[in-house]
């Protein structure tokens, strides 16, 4: 999805706040304990996870702290995989308890195909309502394979509970003048994508 | 969004609760687990690896050529799903530096969990795109021949920086570097000085 | 800029808070008079007030209701324009006056062309750090010209006091399913867009 | 960010003093434009011009030529920067909405300031990607066979639709059609019963 997490190359963003000034909150690592239970009671996988938070409402998304985010995603996964009601999950916080947007559908992977290390590549094309992890700065770009990386599940049938299947990602490498010409600072911009969004060029 | 939400902390209990009436959550779990995290992930475990690459040819080079089998040789986890780990070598004309555009990807069982700013929404839009600007602000100006890589953690891949040994340690041995490695300067915002 | 306030196509929203509960603030109505005051009284044009409201800080603008948008940018505009100082401003309301972030270069518009009507038009593959009117879902895309505009001031330069050239704007017919192939409902999305963001395809 | 900002109404004090204190506030301008605008600038004008295209066909035709001459022809403003008025003619195939992605530009002299739901984020999102499943949330399902034509208000032309009139409302006066002309239906996400 286009969604507001997308935020490679968006613009107005300020200073890094950096060095940080310690903040962590009491709640935190219960959050991030409850977050890894989840995932190994086998409740949801990384990318339902992932894809949990990209369905929190933009303005909830951009505003809230990070563990905040996993907060919800995990709250949301629970309800929708039946564990919890939201209005029980409400009623023992005191109050009102946001959760993310529905879930919509997911898509299968393309036709196996592969890259060699060497070639260019181009990232297709393709928009999709579900989750997906081509940012979307890459989208139509030609770059170069550097290197290639064991199967993962594909994120776009993973993230929605499909069956999973298992594909080759390949780091490419893009200039950032060819993804953002006169609007960058010259770098090299490595991303790790997946099989099925990439084609020959 | 109109009504104001509960307190996280409430929220988060709440979402404890949850769990334990399924009986999904073992006894402990949150204390042990927190404990086993501040006790083992943290980012000494990435510094003891730099440290030894730069004392150990050997080791370097197995590094570089498969950084999970380099972590865990010397003991160290990572989690299922970080089915690979990557280190990426600078030198002194090219700079690498990583972030997660879309979250906030780490191998945090390798180099300690993601700092604040690392996570926050400024880095992950600007680094892209404004890579030299954005590590000047952070303190860390390199020279204008330098090549910069960014390395965005969009799949399940892990990636940690090596960086430049300092001039002045040459000879010092890697319980002494180890020491002086920092997380910053594995994510590759810093260099070791 | 590809800022957060360049919405078209982005997913993640919801339903439209449509018929809207009335709520009206007492003090919006001086806003917008003060708004309108200061582009009588020459201090800055709108394209300048648009470009303001653009350099908000992106979470500062998502969560900001309308009119909260207009009074953040009119008073950054005073403080850019010289009438009174960031200081001053925060003294009188008695606590922080969030302002806009600073303002960077724009750009002057391309060399004069011409198109004409029903004919097939690329909107450039270009980035800017300053104000446009492109939005973000239309760039690289073909559509075709429906109907042409008198000369209005180009905003890429206006939004940033420079000398202004006027130029016309084309209408241009888009087809959303080559704006978001396989994610978008059918439809023929038209975008007023200034001759200097088009090319011949 | 970290600090509360001043009420929102009190920043609009402070700047209405910085423009009082360089002498640039005329007396009693807040109060004059504000009610000059309520006066004036109200969706009964677009409606007037509605309902005469509907009963009149020589402005009809006048209207869909330059729409910007028939409003002044009708004796409304435009302000400065709003150089065309285009009318938008919906027709049993083919259905008109207007939105502006980027900010919220309307012809607010001729259709009224725009309501709150066109200047929420929800609204310029979707409308251009999802133009048929946000009518149809709105309460406007249109035939399948109806070709949705949305118009993004990006640069300085403003826009406004000529809806079609009702069966029920043939041989009506002017007068009476313009009371049922709504802001919604020349936005184009209404019809007019």
């Amino acid at each position: 999805m286009d969604g507001m997490h997308d935020l490679g190359g968006k613009q107005g963003f300020g200073r890094i706040a950096y060095p940080p000034a310690p903040q962590d909150e009491s709640w935190e690592p219960l959050v991030r304990a409850l977050w890894i239970l989840g995932v190994r009671k086998g409740l949801y996988n990384m990318d339902e996870y992932r894809h949990a938070i990209e369905r929190m409402a933009p303005v909830h998304y951009l505003g809230a702290p990070y563990y905040e985010r996993t907060l919800t995603a995990v709250a949301t996964l629970l309800v929708e995989k039946g564990v919890v009601t939201a209005q029980r999950l409400a009623a023992k916080a005191g109050g009102p308890f946001p959760l993310s947007r529905p879930i919509g559908p997911g898509r299968a992977c393309a036709r196996a195909q592969s890259f060699a290390i060497g070639e260019w590549v181009r990232v297709k094309n393709q928009f999709t309502s579900g989750h997906t992890r081509m940012p979307g700065y890459i989208r139509g770009k030609a770059g170069v394979v550097v290197a290639v990386s064991p199967p993962y599940p594909f994120p776009d049938a993973a993230g929605h509970g499909m069956a999973e299947t298992w594909e080759p990602t390949y780091d490419v490498r893009f200039r950032s003048e060819d993804l953002w010409p006169d609007s960058s600072d010259k770098a090299l911009v490595h991303v790790g994508v997946f099989q099925s969004y990439l084609e020959k060029t | 969004m109109n009504d104001i939400p509960a307190p996280p902390a409430a929220r988060a209990a709440a979402l404890k609760e949850a769990f334990a009436e399924k009986g999904l959550l073992p006894d402990g779990f949150v204390e042990d687990f927190t404990r086993h995290g501040e006790e083992n992930w943290i980012s000494r475990n990435g510094a003891r690896m730099v440290a030894r690459a730069w004392t150990d040819g050997a080791f370097r080079a197995r590094l570089l050529a498969d950084a999970t089998a380099a972590a865990l040789e010397m003991g160290f986890e990572l989690p299922k799903h970080h089915r690979r780990l990557v280190a990426l070598e600078n030198s002194p004309g090219i700079h690498n530096v990583i972030v997660c555009t879309q979250c906030s990807c780490t191998a945090f069982t390798i180099i300690g969990g993601a700092p604040d700013w690392y996570k926050d929404l400024d880095y992950r839009a600007r680094v892209v795109r404004q890579a030299r600007s954005v590590l000047e602000e952070m303190g860390l100006a390199l020279p204008a021949a330098t090549e910069i890589r960014v390395w965005d953690t969009s799949a399940d891949s892990r990636y940690m920086v090596l960086p430049l040994q300092p001039e002045r340690t040459k000879g010092w041995d890697a319980e002494a570097l180890a020491a002086i490695v920092t997380q910053d300067a594995m994510i590759g915002v810093a260099e070791v000085r």
